[in-house]
């Protein structure tokens, strides 16, 4: 069990993340934001991998993992600039030491693993953390970077977020087998299958799994499970594949609440503390909708800026004709 | 404004009383085949309960149960190689990816298998199955969410490929890509799943090798397909006012390309040129422009022109609109020819 | 244990089988063929595979099973059409019911699981079987294809020869997994670990998990622990990756041999059976150098013929200019 | 038959004391590129103590260690995306897909991530990963074993798409590919592997951005590249028999292509044709005919022709030889033009 100092603040982080969580939503039911999935529910997952991360360590995280990246130092307006459409990823992965947010999923595992091969070529204590859902673990990929890592030995922890479905398709569909951490036995690595609505297991485990992968003892699968308590996405209709019953029973479970009433009756979370956790998520919320209200300056000719790092002249002609077109155009507006 | 100008688009095709969008010509085709052919599956990410993430396979599980229509597991391969053994098995199996970029897990069974069966087993082994994948951009989707990779099918031989630009197309396409004993890339214009036109069930718009001429005129053939039909006509409304005379050419089928139609549209007006989506380079239009060009060449005044995506990956929603081809675009560059 | 009449059986198959194979070897080493991948100490697997299908159950071979082939009924001739270039695919895989052998690695599993859904739709007590090779199992289509079997529960036999190589690649650079089998576990399906070289145990074992999917059980994952003892193929040298201690260790349990020997204590196999199976793998092998001769009248204009159901205008241009090419080619020969 | 006609090829490239056949020249350019810097790794199918299925990386594992050169599992999106990740924190690898069909695994990884990559992260993840791919025919494989699929690669933005000739490039095409911080498909012709010639260490033939004229003439501009630049130099010496002089130029590089020195060629010939060994519907050939008309048409006496496979799976090996372009067919391909 974690001890009470770290426990809080993985609470403070939850707070935080899902005032952000909800808020993030909220505008983009206004239409304010192209997409967003949320992670409502699962920041017990999210919160405990970005926690246990090391400074140095990496995590690659998915679509899903807005909240690990906010968790891990990601300001508001980085994370809202590729859900709004600005540009494809709005940090800096080296400054972050995040991947950018990986859509083609399962993708993004072998990535960590390859990233994890070359700090151990380099005899640097660094680990990779990738996070999958339980649908990509049905994905070819998935499997190759379970295997490499296995065989490398890289120090690489997966962290399996099963909320139970792939968009529409429950787990039923997805995998016949008892659990996802089972999948750890075929590739000879630990595997450890966890309550993912249970912070401090969440923490304890994958701070245990990166340690040990730091200190040379290989990969390890983490399976936590847990719910998607929103819509996959604000285009999506959950009414179309499950019933608020089921909804309502993960309510119950809710991993704030449940480490919050035990913080509560250690006396270690105070009613003050607890306003205060809740002010400073109400200015997050603030602070995230003012960052929807400057809308950046958007260069189209950066569209050609950033594909090669050795120039092409056939791509700086596309470049001039897409100027010169721009020009013209803003000369008919103006005329 | 999708709406708004489709009157264009469909000025041509046969009228009929119901108005559905192209969506639902797709949903209806399905249907209409399920109930024909018991043998005709539809299975991927999501078809079932929740109908796909554009709604084509709406209803169909519920109607023909989850036996004939179901959720697979989440991997791509597995969904066009498990089709091909069933394929080869009896059935017609018609199977989506969900978006145009999730079909490249799958690339080695369709380039190595789907396209190569038939060829390799000198018929014995017929594949007649249906990769129906939603393509192209135009409606603010996240990265890899916009591609357009009809190039990379139609270079592959043994497929055929084939993209409606309407909901009779859809409809009709759909039904003859099921039947057709080839396996077929049908790919759904993605910009255009909401634009509604009447759908004549009972006459086919046209067989499903065969391009059509969707707008006459004299002066320019325009090639376009998919969601750059509507482009093209949008051009060609525009340079009426300017006294210039466009042909459009609806090309439908992309592999194979109908040389008939479009040589002699290209031999009466002398000028074409060709619009996608797809980055320029190596795109589809390179082989229009190659082989009208080989068939037609001294009845060219100027060179076949492409009206294309930059050479650069498809942008991030906020800036798409800088990479698509509009119809000023098209006549921008119709103005480069020395006239 | 399978009785005497079976093993007697699986005993003859298994020394036609490797005649078949020696003699093509032999062939492929005088340059008369493209190429040959050998089933040369792996006749304990194949053999069993290929007898303990039913007629209706379908197999899914790789460029590696040749002998299975034999063993199930396809011609010298037919086998031999695709290894010298005479065409893709040499034999009728309906009359057979054996899919054309699969070169893209681990690609034929799925097409054996989809091939058993349909099946398993019209209830038809149909299995299939999908040979993998211990390489292939770390592509992510094996994955897939597993994954598929048990979740929509088809009747479909994966066995996996685990020959202690890829290539050159030996098993511990593939897996860190203590057996392959073990990845049965994974997906919820059976997984059974096997002396790949034991014909009696490899049969018993493959016939059950087919009588099991062909009665609704579902798939099972069998490994079959084995070796290749000739060169990958004619192109390989061994003697860059592996020592002949090895392969003498192995020859020590050659399959054949030992299953040999025990009829012969049975009393089972008599010297004069064992004359007789002789000479039939004697006629097998002249029948092979035969087959060789006669080479076969081949229509460069068929490359043509078979690509699409649907004719083509333009493929019929291309096909007309190769003919006439080739008219103007004779003609100049002629001349 | 390889060897008698290399002087044809290689008789414009600078002279140095060793001979070399391609497949050395390319493990030499591994082992300098290794030596000189420490990030530089080498892994894949086969490539550590069999050194390649080739031979490419003959003795490289045993100089450099297996923790640089060594055999990974076999997954080809693996290697693939196993590379990435390196390349994303600090190593240059440089891997190999065995056989060109066998890259098809990967498409996923090398379109959606390597090609994108540095464009997703504005240049602040650079991925200097090059894809080693023994591509094309004339060596007699099994299906699976031929296969040209440059234009899947071409039409990809993001990638840079190279293929050497002759050994001097493949010597010097690889060093530059491997300093380049852009990703580089490099296709190596199966068939040259065994051609030799005199490799100069020294000095590079061109920049890796280069198009080579390596042989001048003044009626016809042939434009080759990998595998069939032997083609076109035979082409060129037979039509010197009847008079017509042909300048051959050695693409080497697919993307980016190099318009100057090609429109430069075509605009003093004023015909030309491009060889590929690749189905001609939607190949290379077809980008290189369309931009090339776009851009020099006013200069054009007939229209540029494409010397391709045919539309077909690549054939069994003893079929081989009726689907790859030959000198022959080059030559009577040019007397369809009128003169
Ligand atoms: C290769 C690939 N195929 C399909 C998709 C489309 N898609 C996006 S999210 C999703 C479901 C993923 O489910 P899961 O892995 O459980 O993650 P979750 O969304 O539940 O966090 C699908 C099918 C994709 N992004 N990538
Ligand atoms: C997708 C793919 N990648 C690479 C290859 C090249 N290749 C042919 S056989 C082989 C080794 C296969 O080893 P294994 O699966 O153990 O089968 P075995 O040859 O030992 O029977 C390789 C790498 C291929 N055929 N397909
Ligand atoms: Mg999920
Ligand atoms: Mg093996």
């Amino acid at each position: 069990m974690p001890e009470a100092g770290i426990l809080l603040d993985l609470y403070r982080r939850m707070v935080l993340a899902r005032r952000f969580d909800v808020q993030v939503t909220a505008l983009t039911r206004q239409g304010r934001l192209a997409t967003y999935p949320s992670g409502l529910g699962q920041e017990a997952c999210e919160i405990a991998a970005a926690a246990a991360l090391a400074d140095d360590d990496w995590l690659f995280p998915t679509y899903r993992d807005s909240i690990a990246l906010l968790a891990r130092g990601v300001t508001v307006v980085e994370i809202l600039s590729f859900f709004r459409g600005d540009w494809h990823s709005g940090f800096n992965p080296k400054q972050r030491r995040i991947a950018p947010q990986s859509t083609p999923l399962a993708t993004q595992a072998l990535h960590a693993v390859g990233f994890a091969t070359a700090s151990k070529m380099r005899h640097e204590p660094v680990a990779t953390l990738a996070f999958l859902g339980d649908g990509a673990t049905s994905e070819g990929e998935a499997h190759e970077a379970f295997n490499f890592a296995a065989v490398w030995q890289t120090p690489t922890v997966f962290v399996v977020q099963n909320n139970g479905y792939a968009i529409s398709v429950p787990f039923s569909k997805q995998s016949h087998a008892r659990t996802l951490a089972d999948k750890a036995i075929g590739y000879g690595m630990p595997g450890h299958f966890v309550d993912g609505n249970d912070v401090a297991a969440m923490y304890a485990v994958i701070t245990d799994a990166l340690d040990r992968a730091r200190n040379g003892g290989g990969p390890a699968l983490i399976e936590g499970l847990t719910y998607r308590m929103e819509a996959h996405t604000n285009s999506d209709d959950p009414s179309r594949y499950r019933d608020d019953d089921e909804v309502e029973r993960w309510r119950s479970l809710d991993p704030i609440a449940r480490i919050e009433s035990y913080l509560i009756r250690e006396g270690v979370l105070t009613e003050g503390l607890r306003a205060e956790i809740a002010d400073a998520a109400e200015q997050l919320a603030a602070e995230t909708r003012d960052a929807m209200n400057e809308s950046p300056h958007l260069n189209p000719l950066e569209l050609f800026d950033h594909v090669y790092a050795t120039p092409r002249t056939a791509l700086a002609e596309q470049r001039d004709y897409l100027a010169t077109e721009l020009e013209s155009s803003e000369a008919r507006h103006l005329s | 404004m999708t709406i708004a100008h489709d009157t264009n688009v469909t000025a041509v095709l046969a009228q009929a009383p119901a108005s559905v969008t192209l969506a639902g010509a797709l949903n209806s085709a399905l249907a209409d085949a399920m109930a024909e052919d018991d043998s005709v599956v539809v299975f991927g990410e999501d078809v079932g309960p929740l109908g796909g993430v554009f709604r084509v396979t709406d209803g169909l599980s519920a109607r023909f149960g989850d036996d004939r229509v179901w959720d697979s597991p989440l991997a791509e391969a597995g969904i066009v190689g498990t089709a091909i053994g069933m394929a080869m098995n009896g059935m017609r199996p018609v199977i989506e990816m969900q978006f145009d970029a999730f079909s490249y897990p799958a690339f080695q069974q369709i380039t190595s298998h789907l396209a190569k069966m038939r060829n390799r087993t000198k018929g014995t082994l017929e594949l007649p199955v249906v990769v129906r994948i939603p393509y192209a951009g135009g409606i603010g989707g996240v990265e890899h969410h916009s591609d357009s990779s009809e190039a990379y099918w139609t270079h592959t031989p043994g497929l055929t490929v084939v993209t409606p630009s309407n909901p009779s197309d859809a409809y009709w396409m759909l039904r003859q890509a099921i039947s057709s004993n080839d396996p077929v890339i049908f790919l759904e214009p993605k910009s255009r799943y909401w634009m509604k036109d009447a759908v004549d069930h009972a006459t086919p718009t046209a067989p499903l090798d065969a391009a059509r001429v969707i707008r006459t005129g004299t002066d320019v053939t325009l090639l376009a397909y998919g969601p750059t039909v509507k482009t093209a006509m949008d051009a060609a409304e525009l340079a009426e006012l300017e006294d210039l005379s466009i042909e459009v050419i609806d090309l439908r089928t992309l592999s194979p390309f109908d040389d008939e139609t479009v040589g002699a549209s290209v031999r009466k007006t002398s000028r074409a040129a060709v619009i996608h989506e797809a980055a320029q380079f190596g795109g589809y239009g390179a082989e229009v422009a190659a082989r009208v060009t080989e068939r037609n060449f001294f009845h060219l005044a100027a060179p076949i022109l492409r009206i294309a995506g930059f050479d650069v990956p498809f942008p991030s929603p906020k800036l798409e609109e800088y990479f698509l081809p509009t119809a000023e675009r098209v006549l921008a560059a119709l103005d480069t020819w020395q006239w």
